[in-house]
């Protein structure tokens, strides 16, 4: 079946005869006996790669496993920032295929996913903070993404609530100005894949948990569901925070520790900060959404955990910083706190696409930067299990190169970057 | 009093009554858009606007629809007002000051003549998730339509000069913590302290009682008054020593291990408890029906609390719309005040009705419609009337019997269902109970207790009898900690007050099921139909409960009407997570007293004193510059300086293990260093990632003193003590001495002459060699000295008990006036040391850098037995380098690149290739050039006077690589 | 070590006192705020409310060893100490690790006492003089538990916080050593952590105390409360 | 907030403590190890959502390194004990 037409006319349609059902997004299906590809993780990167592979390579004999509801993992957990000023030359030429792919995503998908690219601000509060930030807008603006060092009194044009004066602990010297960063309706590009996907004949299965992988002389035959088993040559490991967990199944060890990661957000506010900032020293980011809440994150918990209850540590610490930055939001209320759950690299770079057992894929180490690249994610990954190559673009963030001792420098700047 | 200009003022002012919270004898005065209102003290901002009339107080988020008052207890979003420079404060429950400036919020031109309700005009085309399916193409026009989509959302204005207010935080102790301060709430903490535990009693309201301060006692006579109970209860909570009361309090939150906070205004409070009991009552839910969120149609707790509380009567003409008895109570109260109750609605069977007030109510005139519901509320700004009809079984509408009702106030009394976020934020497990249709908490962890109507108990009696003995249980918990065997919930007593679980009556308007995001029960459907169908996706596509209510007014319908859609049980379809804040909480009272820790030297006032620029380093504030960095260097080379190095890390290690330690811990040979002298060493992780450098003396036989970078002393103390804790520490004591010694660096060919002048000892290089430790006293001071050469000049860095620091600082300044001396900072420093190119741990190097790729293998031996990141680094040798870091010098000496740009090299099609970038880069002083370090291809960097090109603003700016130190190659100023 | 020429020893709260217009005078070689406004009052306010004393002069050793104890034993007869328990100012903060208090000045000569004994019993304890890298602060006074539970998450309450108690602790979010000592009936604790964060907490501490009215005293006063 | 029991100072919020990771020693003799070996224990991590041992150091009270299991998923931490008593 054929994409459906203009979403608006649909809208239109819908309202002159309510009567009408409207065409479900996705459509639950029974769980076959066997599929050709089968994506654990039903999260934007798991739903891309559904979406890419049906798209770019016919391949949509494909089920997308999800223990529980589309998005219900990082997906639906993050903070919707969406930038490509990375520090290696590696990592910004990824991320940017990743904004490219994001500026015409409500395109593809038919399905508005509000990316908003209102510019993005990273803070320098020391000397070696404004060196980083210079490192990281040179090497942005040579691999030809828009990135560049701004002084205080354009930051203050920028964001005027952002108190540029002479703090005596956290003075912003200088930030990192990208204006194609920005933010997006990160449920919307959960919704929009996996409806594009399903029109396409992938299988999306909610409710449904991987609980065994089944390999014979190191080649994947089969996965163990709780609605039970399928025959495939093919395992995408698509899980982020949950990723070890899968990994297991297959008796391969990942370089990955789980954090949480947590965030909030207040009552909606008429609109007053037009750009996302960032702190890289005060661990902090925050930006307006288009219905006027705030919301912010900071960096991830000080120990490894999956439990996503959140802390009262996270908003004492976090409300603080937010005020070092903007004094004048102390009457404005958090209206909830929740955390999502990171699997962090030692390198702070990805992990994806062949491992050691044959036909079991990964896609995994996606930190607190992964939702940012679940476009390009997706693409490269649909293409390495079509063309069974591994694209140049995530060559340099292959499983290998741990052992290879040919880390990505993406932490050398070691601060944490969102 | 009431005079007669008050009637005029307030017209639903009633007469003083029994229990109500206003002082009448003083009368204030504040505005709401501009217009004054008088108020008492006591009055809340909706209770006086009320008492004079006004109906409409804000506008609904999306559709801008007029709204009024509907739960009264700071719950639901339709009084949210700007008051000053206080956004999305909530009406019914902040307490009036005089001279209040109250404003209406997101309206345009004004809260009467809201022209941004004309979107109701197009709701057709604005169904649930229409922004999603909407200017998809082209996308060149998203950004403007995004630009008028956010001025017309958000509600309260955060105004720039908002001074930072005052807060502070406290932490509490305490064995029990009781949620809620109504009937059961009190009850809990009496049985918790007559257990013999200290209690804490929080309640979000000015005073304890809860729903008794305004409601009327299910089973006394006919006349209802406020009821008895609760003055007997207040007098023995007042009784009880170990009880503390908090009013006006929220617990905003459960967090593991009984960790709670609350929050007072300002104060937010930070309690570890041993246990907890929950006693947070229930919310009324209310129905859907066409225009059910018209001023004037109110929950019939809202109107009993401004009645009893404040005296105010909002409306003179009432039609009750109920399904249990608690409709028929609020029909006998407003009855015995007077009011026309013009009619009661009782979705129910005539014989299904207990009320004790039925007959009396019947007797009085009062017509009751039995198998009826509201259809409607008739009115556009404000209720005038209610259209009903008679429904059958299945919830059908007989479309002959509807009828309308004068009426000016619509009581909507359809039940409760219980506020159990606290409970289920600590993983408490819920089901739904079919008799009295409410979702009940069913378990609890060890130490978390649930009472009174939380747990779905609703008549006060069997709340108080039941808390009683759950607040003992919850103190035994806490005494001996073992579980009781009470924990199970709430046992036989509980009173099927149902709440009615026909959520929703069919219509052709408007019915709304979030009155925060102004969602409908057809958007609900259509969500669901799309495939939005868990009761997760459904909250996060239509946006119900993500509004300032966060689900208290709307999450119990949405799950009766996703259940229904999808053909579900209320059990399957489930309810989303409970998370903090139970009530939103402004992020001043979160932060707290500005609390961030500043490190300074004990000299900090002289440096001020003497126009130093500070800078931050870590967590220590160091000088920058006196005025003039370059001069500051010059005067090192020429003549003699002065710097405090005070926040170097300093540790003290003391031991027969020890040699083998630093054998390990350091990347080059120490076990022939003999005591008197000092050596440089480098320290990696097993990656072979540089941690920390600095020098390590021998002061006497069984004890060394190590220096490690200031930002670096902590994590290299905790580091070491790892090492020595987890197997290597036989033999060893490791102490932090960083702030028991203050250090000056004095440096410059006049050093010696200086030091000379304040002490005996032998400074020359016979008797004090470079790279020596010597003990000496200093001006009368025992010191600890030694030869370094981090400047490259001849330096002597005099390490002196902190409590002597200035008095020796201020020896050395008076010592050296007479040779010129001055006071250098961080910057100075840092183009002395580039001159001699010695690297900066954390500028120089990163995470990733390892010793032989930052040119210091001679500080690398790589035939020791083993060392931290040995295995590492033979790899790095073997495989040959990536990078290495080295020196260079510009071609044209008046270009100095910043740290951190690029070094690139043309590739065959003209593009840009990054093969490196610049770490360090300064204009020396003393050399007139442009100097700095780099990391460049080993091809490259091994070539001395190989050039290569730095990108400066879109520039090739060309570098030649340079081997040497840029001055005094030799090193022989150090050895003077 | 001639002590005739010996220079003033100053702590590192030395300009706050000055900023609070704090009269000086000398103690065993410290120079210390004599009294702030008038010791009178400093007293009232110590008995009534809270107040902060510089006490950085209070001798401090560190002994470190597994035997720390036996040494402690023969050089000073002290009894077996539980962890946190003190006695005679003399603190277990760990089975391989005490604290010693001592009055201005006497800590040399405690410190050679303890260093023999432990070199003629040949084991291998470390005792190290950290004075000068210590600031130490006594907050006296009946608001003092409820000043100290606004800056600490430990509780202060008499049964888990007794009488010449030692923990270690975050306060205002820095590491300190708090040790309960009070002062006849007035509860007193010191506040004794790395001497660069001196300034810091004392300022917090004072901001935090506003609501308590605290206030500064001097070494008059804080000696006429010894006393008594 | 977690409340961790420090061996020797007892239960303490979570805050006063820095965690050292999941436990794993060092190989006793690293230079008989090849490349992958290595880097497996540089790098490769458990990181399981079970009953964890881990590293925790009291750096803001009595600067005890210890251990402690505890289950990552509930944070519940099942016993902290000193690194002396490990295999006791």
């Amino acid at each position: 079946m054929l994409p459906t037409k203009q979403m608006s006319v649909q809208l239109l349609r819908q309202a002159f005869n309510s009567s009408q059902p409207p065409p479900r997004m996705w459509r639950s299906h029974e769980l076959k006996e066997r599929y050709d590809v089968v994506i654990i993780g039903g999260g934007a990167h798991g739903l891309a790669c559904a979406y890419y592979l049906a798209k770019e390579h016919g391949i949509t004999d494909v089920a997308v496993l999800e223990k529980s509801y589309i998005g219900a993992g990082g997906s639906g957990r993050n903070t919707a920032i969406v930038r490509s000023n990375y520090l290696t030359p590696e990592g910004v030429r990824f991320y940017n295929e990743s904004v490219k792919l994001y500026e015409q995503l409500s395109d593809d998908l038919n399905f508005n996913v509000m990316f908003s690219q209102r510019g993005h601000l990273t803070l320098a509060h020391t000397d070696g903070g404004v060196n980083t930030m210079r490192r990281r807008a040179e090497v942005n603006q040579i691999e030809g993404v828009d990135s560049r060092l701004i002084w205080p009194d354009e930051i203050k044009r920028l964001c005027p609530y952002l108190d540029v004066s002479d703090h005596p602990r956290y003075p912003i010297l200088a930030a990192l100005y990208h204006p194609p960063g920005g933010i997006i309706r990160h449920d919307a590009v959960v919704w929009g894949y996996a409806h594009q996907a399903d029109v396409r004949g992938a299988h999306i299965h909610q409710n449904t948990e991987v609980t065994g992988i089944k390999v014979k002389k190191g080649k994947v035959t089969g996965v163990e569901t709780t609605r039970g088993r399928i025959k495939t040559g093919t395992v995408l490991n698509a899980t982020a925070g949950w990723a070890s967990t899968i990994t297991t199944m297959v008796d391969i060890k990942l370089p990955l520790t789980t954090i949480p990661l947590q965030a909030c957000v207040t009552e909606p506010l008429k609109p007053f900060l037009d750009v996302v900032v960032v702190s890289g020293s005060l661990h902090v980011y925050i930006s307006q959404t288009d219905r006027g809440e705030l919301v912010m994150g900071a960096s991830v918990d000080p120990f490894s955990s999956y439990s996503m209850a959140g802390s009262l540590t996270f908003l004492e610490g976090i409300a603080g910083h937010v005020l070092e930055l903007f004094p004048a939001l102390s009457n404005v209320r958090i209206l909830r706190q929740w955390a999502g759950i990171c699997e962090m690299p030692p390198d702070y770079s990805p992990i994806m696409g062949f491992t050691p057992i044959n036909g079991f894929l990964i896609d995994v180490g996606w930190g607190t930067y992964g939702f940012k690249a679940s476009p390009i994610a997706g693409k490269t990954l649909a293409e390495l299990i079509a063309t069974d190559k591994t694209p140049d673009l995530i060559a340099p963030f292959r499983l290998s190169r741990f052992e290879e001792n040919d880390l990505v420098g993406e932490k050398g700047a070691a601060s944490v970057g969102h | 009093m009431r005079t007669e200009q008050d009637t005029l003022i307030t017209p639903n002012r009633l007469h003083p009554k029994e229990g109500e919270v206003i002082d009448r004898a003083t009368t204030i005065r504040f505005t709401f858009d501009g217009v004054e209102y008088p108020a008492h003290p006591g009055d809340t901002v909706a209770s006086a606007l009320t008492a004079a009339g006004v109906q409409v107080l804000s506008r609904s988020f999306k559709y801008h629809r007029p709204r009024g008052l509907l739960c009264c207890s700071g719950h639901c979003p339709n009084c949210l007002v700007q008051i000053g420079d206080e956004p999305n404060v909530r009406a019914c429950t902040r307490p009036v000051e005089a001279g209040m400036e109250v404003r209406a919020q997101n309206v345009w031109p004004s809260l009467k003549r809201d022209l941004l309700s004309l979107t109701q005009l197009g709701s057709r085309f604005m169904p649930v998730g229409f922004y999603y399916k909407t200017f998809i193409r082209p996308q060149k026009l998203w950004p403007l339509y995004e630009h008028t989509l956010r001025h017309v959302a958000g509600l309260g204005e955060v105004h720039i000069d908002t001074p930072l207010g005052e807060f502070d935080k406290q932490y509490l102790h305490t064995d029990v913590v009781i949620a809620g301060g109504g009937p059961a709430g009190i009850s809990a903490a009496l049985g918790a302290a007559e257990g013999g535990a200290q209690v804490l009693l929080f309640d979000e309201n000015p005073t304890l009682g809860g729903h008794l301060r305004f409601t009327v006692p299910l089973d006394s006579s006919s006349t209802p008054e406020v009821s008895k109970d609760l003055p007997e209860l207040l007098e023995a909570a007042n009784q009880q020593p170990n009880i503390a009361v908090f009013t006006d309090t929220s617990v905003l939150g459960w967090y593991q291990d009984n960790w709670l906070c609350a929050v007072k205004g300002t104060r937010l409070f930070k309690i570890r408890t041993k246990s907890v009991v929950v006693a947070t009552g229930a919310y009324e839910v209310p129905l859907i029906f066409d225009n059910n969120d018209l001023p004037g149609v109110m929950l019939g707790s809202a109107v009993q609390r401004l009645v009893h509380l404040f005296g105010v009567l909002p409306g003179k003409q009432v039609v009750i719309v109920t399904a249990n008895e608690d409709g028929w109570d609020v029909a006998a109260d407003l009855q015995s005040l007077g009011v026309n109750v013009g009619a009661i609605v009782d979705e129910r069977e005539p014989n299904a009705c207990s009320s004790p007030y039925r007959d009396g109510l019947v007797n009085a005139g009062v017509p009751v419609f039995y198998r009826h519901t509201i259809l409607e509320a008739i009115g556009s700004n404000a209720v005038r009337g209610a259209k009903i009809a008679r429904i059958d079984e299945r919830a059908a509408i007989s479309p002959t019997t509807t009828q309308s009702l004068n009426c000016n106030l619509i009581v909507i009394s359809m039940g409760w269902t219980p506020a159990t976020e606290l409970a289920y934020m600590t993983g408490g497990k819920s089901e739904y109970n079919e008799e009295c249709a409410k979702i009940l908490p069913v378990s609890s962890p060890p130490g978390v207790y649930v009472v009174g109507r939380a747990s779905g108990t609703h008549a006060v009696d069997s709340q108080i009898a039941e808390a009683h003995q759950i607040g003992s249980t919850a103190a035994a918990f806490a005494g001996s900690g073992e579980v009781n065997k009470l924990t199970a919930q709430s046992s036989g007593t509980l009173e099927p007050r149902r709440t009615s679980d026909r959520v929703c009556v069919p219509g052709n308007k408007k019915r709304f099921v979030c009155y925060c995001e102004d969602v409908t029960d057809e958007d609900v459907e259509l969500a669901i139909a799309e495939g939005y169908d868990s009761i997760e996706l459904l909250k996060r596509y239509s946006t119900i409960s993500m509004g300032p209510c966060q689900g208290a007014m709307c999450s119990m319908n949405t799950i009766h009407l996703c259940a229904r859609a999808n053909d579900w049980t209320v059990q399957e379809t489930g309810t989303t997570t409970a998370r903090p804040p139970t009530t939103p909480v402004t992020l001043g009272a979160l932060a707290g007293q500005n609390m961030e820790p500043v490190q300074t030297t004990p000299i900090h006032q002289w440096h001020l004193d003497h126009g130093a620029a500070m800078m931050v380093a870590g967590l220590w504030l160091r000088p920058n510059h006196y005025g003039d960095p370059a001069a500051e260097a010059m005067g090192v080379r020429e003549r003699v300086g002065l710097i405090d190095v005070s926040p170097l890390g300093k540790l003290q290690l003391t031991g027969p293990g020890v040699p083998e330690l630093l054998e390990r811990i350091y990347t080059n040979r120490w076990e022939n260093l003999r005591v008197g002298r000092v050596r440089y060493g480098v320290m990696c992780n097993d990656e072979g990632v540089v941690l920390n450098d600095g020098v390590c003396a021998h002061l006497n036989d069984e004890t060394w003193y190590m220096t490690t970078t200031s930002t670096g002393a902590t994590t290299i103390f905790e580091w070491l003590q790892w090492w020595l804790q987890s197997g290597w520490g036989e033999g060893i004591h490791l102490t932090d001495l960083t702030d028991v010694y203050s250090a000056f660096n004095l440096a410059g060919p006049q050093s010696r002459a200086v030091l000379e002048k304040l002490t005996e000892r032998d400074l020359a290089s016979k008797a004090f060699p470079y790279m020596r430790i010597r003990s000496a006293k200093i001006a009368d001071v025992p010191c600890r000295l030694l030869r370094l050469g981090f400047t490259g000049e001849l330096s002597y860095e005099v390490h002196c008990p902190s409590g002597y620091a200035l008095h020796v600082w201020e020896a050395l300044m008076e010592a050296g006036r007479e040779f010129g001396i001055a006071p250098f900072g961080v910057e100075a420093q840092r183009i002395l040391r580039l001159e001699k190119a010695h690297i900066i741990v954390g500028q120089d190097t990163d995470a990733m850098s390892d010793p032989l790729s930052a040119n210091m293998a001679w500080a690398v031996k790589l035939d020791k037995p083993d060392f931290l990141g040995k295995p590492s680094l033979m790899r790095i040798s073997d495989e040959g380098l990536k990078q290495l870091l080295v020196g260079f010098k510009m071609a044209d000496p008046d270009v100095v690149p910043d740290e951190g740009l690029q070094i690139v090299e043309p590739d065959a099609d003209g593009r840009l290739k990054i093969i490196g970038w610049v770490t360090s880069s300064r204009f020396s002083p003393t050399l007139a050039a442009a100097i700095g370090l780099c990391w460049l291809p080993p091809e490259l960097a091994s070539q001395d006077g190989a050039p290569f090109t730095i990108r400066i603003d879109g520039h090739l700016k060309e570098a030649r690589v340079q081997h040497s130190a840029f001055y005094d190659p030799d090193g022989e100023r150090l050895r003077m | 070590m001639s002590t005739s020429k010996t220079p003033t020893k100053l702590t590192p709260l030395r300009s706050i006192a000055q900023r609070l217009g704090a009269t000086f005078t000398e103690e065993q070689g410290w120079r210390i705020p004599e009294v702030y406004t008038a010791a009178e009052g400093e007293i009232t306010a110590a008995r009534e409310r809270v107040v902060l004393a510089d006490e950085t002069p209070n001798g401090k050793l560190l002994l470190e060893g597994d035997h720390a104890d036996s040494v402690l034993m023969d050089a000073l007869d002290l009894g077996s100490l539980q962890i946190n328990e003190g006695s005679d100012r003399i603190y277990r903060l760990r089975n391989d690790i005490f604290f010693m208090s001592t009055p201005p000045g006497r800590e040399v000569r405690v410190q050679k006492k303890l260093t023999t004994t432990s070199a003629v019993s040949k084991q291998f304890v470390t005792i190290t003089d950290i004075t000068h890298g210590r600031a130490e602060i006594r907050v006296i006074g009946p608001d003092s538990q409820e000043l100290l539970s606004k800056v600490c998450g430990l509780d202060f309450h008499p049964s888990a916080f007794p009488n010449e108690t030692a923990k270690q602790s975050s306060l205002a979010k820095t590491t300190q050593l708090i040790i309960r000592r009070d002062i006849g009936e007035l509860p007193a604790f010191s506040i004794i952590g790395t001497q660069s964060l001196g300034p810091y907490v004392w300022d917090t501490m004072m901001e935090a105390g506003r609501e308590f009215g605290i206030v500064p005293i001097g070494r008059a006063a804080l000696a006429a409360l010894e006393e008594e | 907030m977690l409340l961790l029991t420090c061996p020797n100072c007892g239960d303490r919020n979570v805050s006063e403590f820095r965690f050292g990771g999941e436990l794993s020693s060092r190989p006793k003799d690293p230079s008989a190890l090849s490349s992958a070996e290595w880097a497996n224990y540089l790098y490769m991590r458990n990181n399981v959502m079970d009953a964890q041992t881990e590293w925790w150091h009291h750096n803001a009270g009595c600067g005890l390194w210890f251990l402690a299991e505890r289950h990552t998923r509930t944070n519940e931490v099942i016993k902290t004990y000193p690194y002396a008593k490990r295999n006791a």
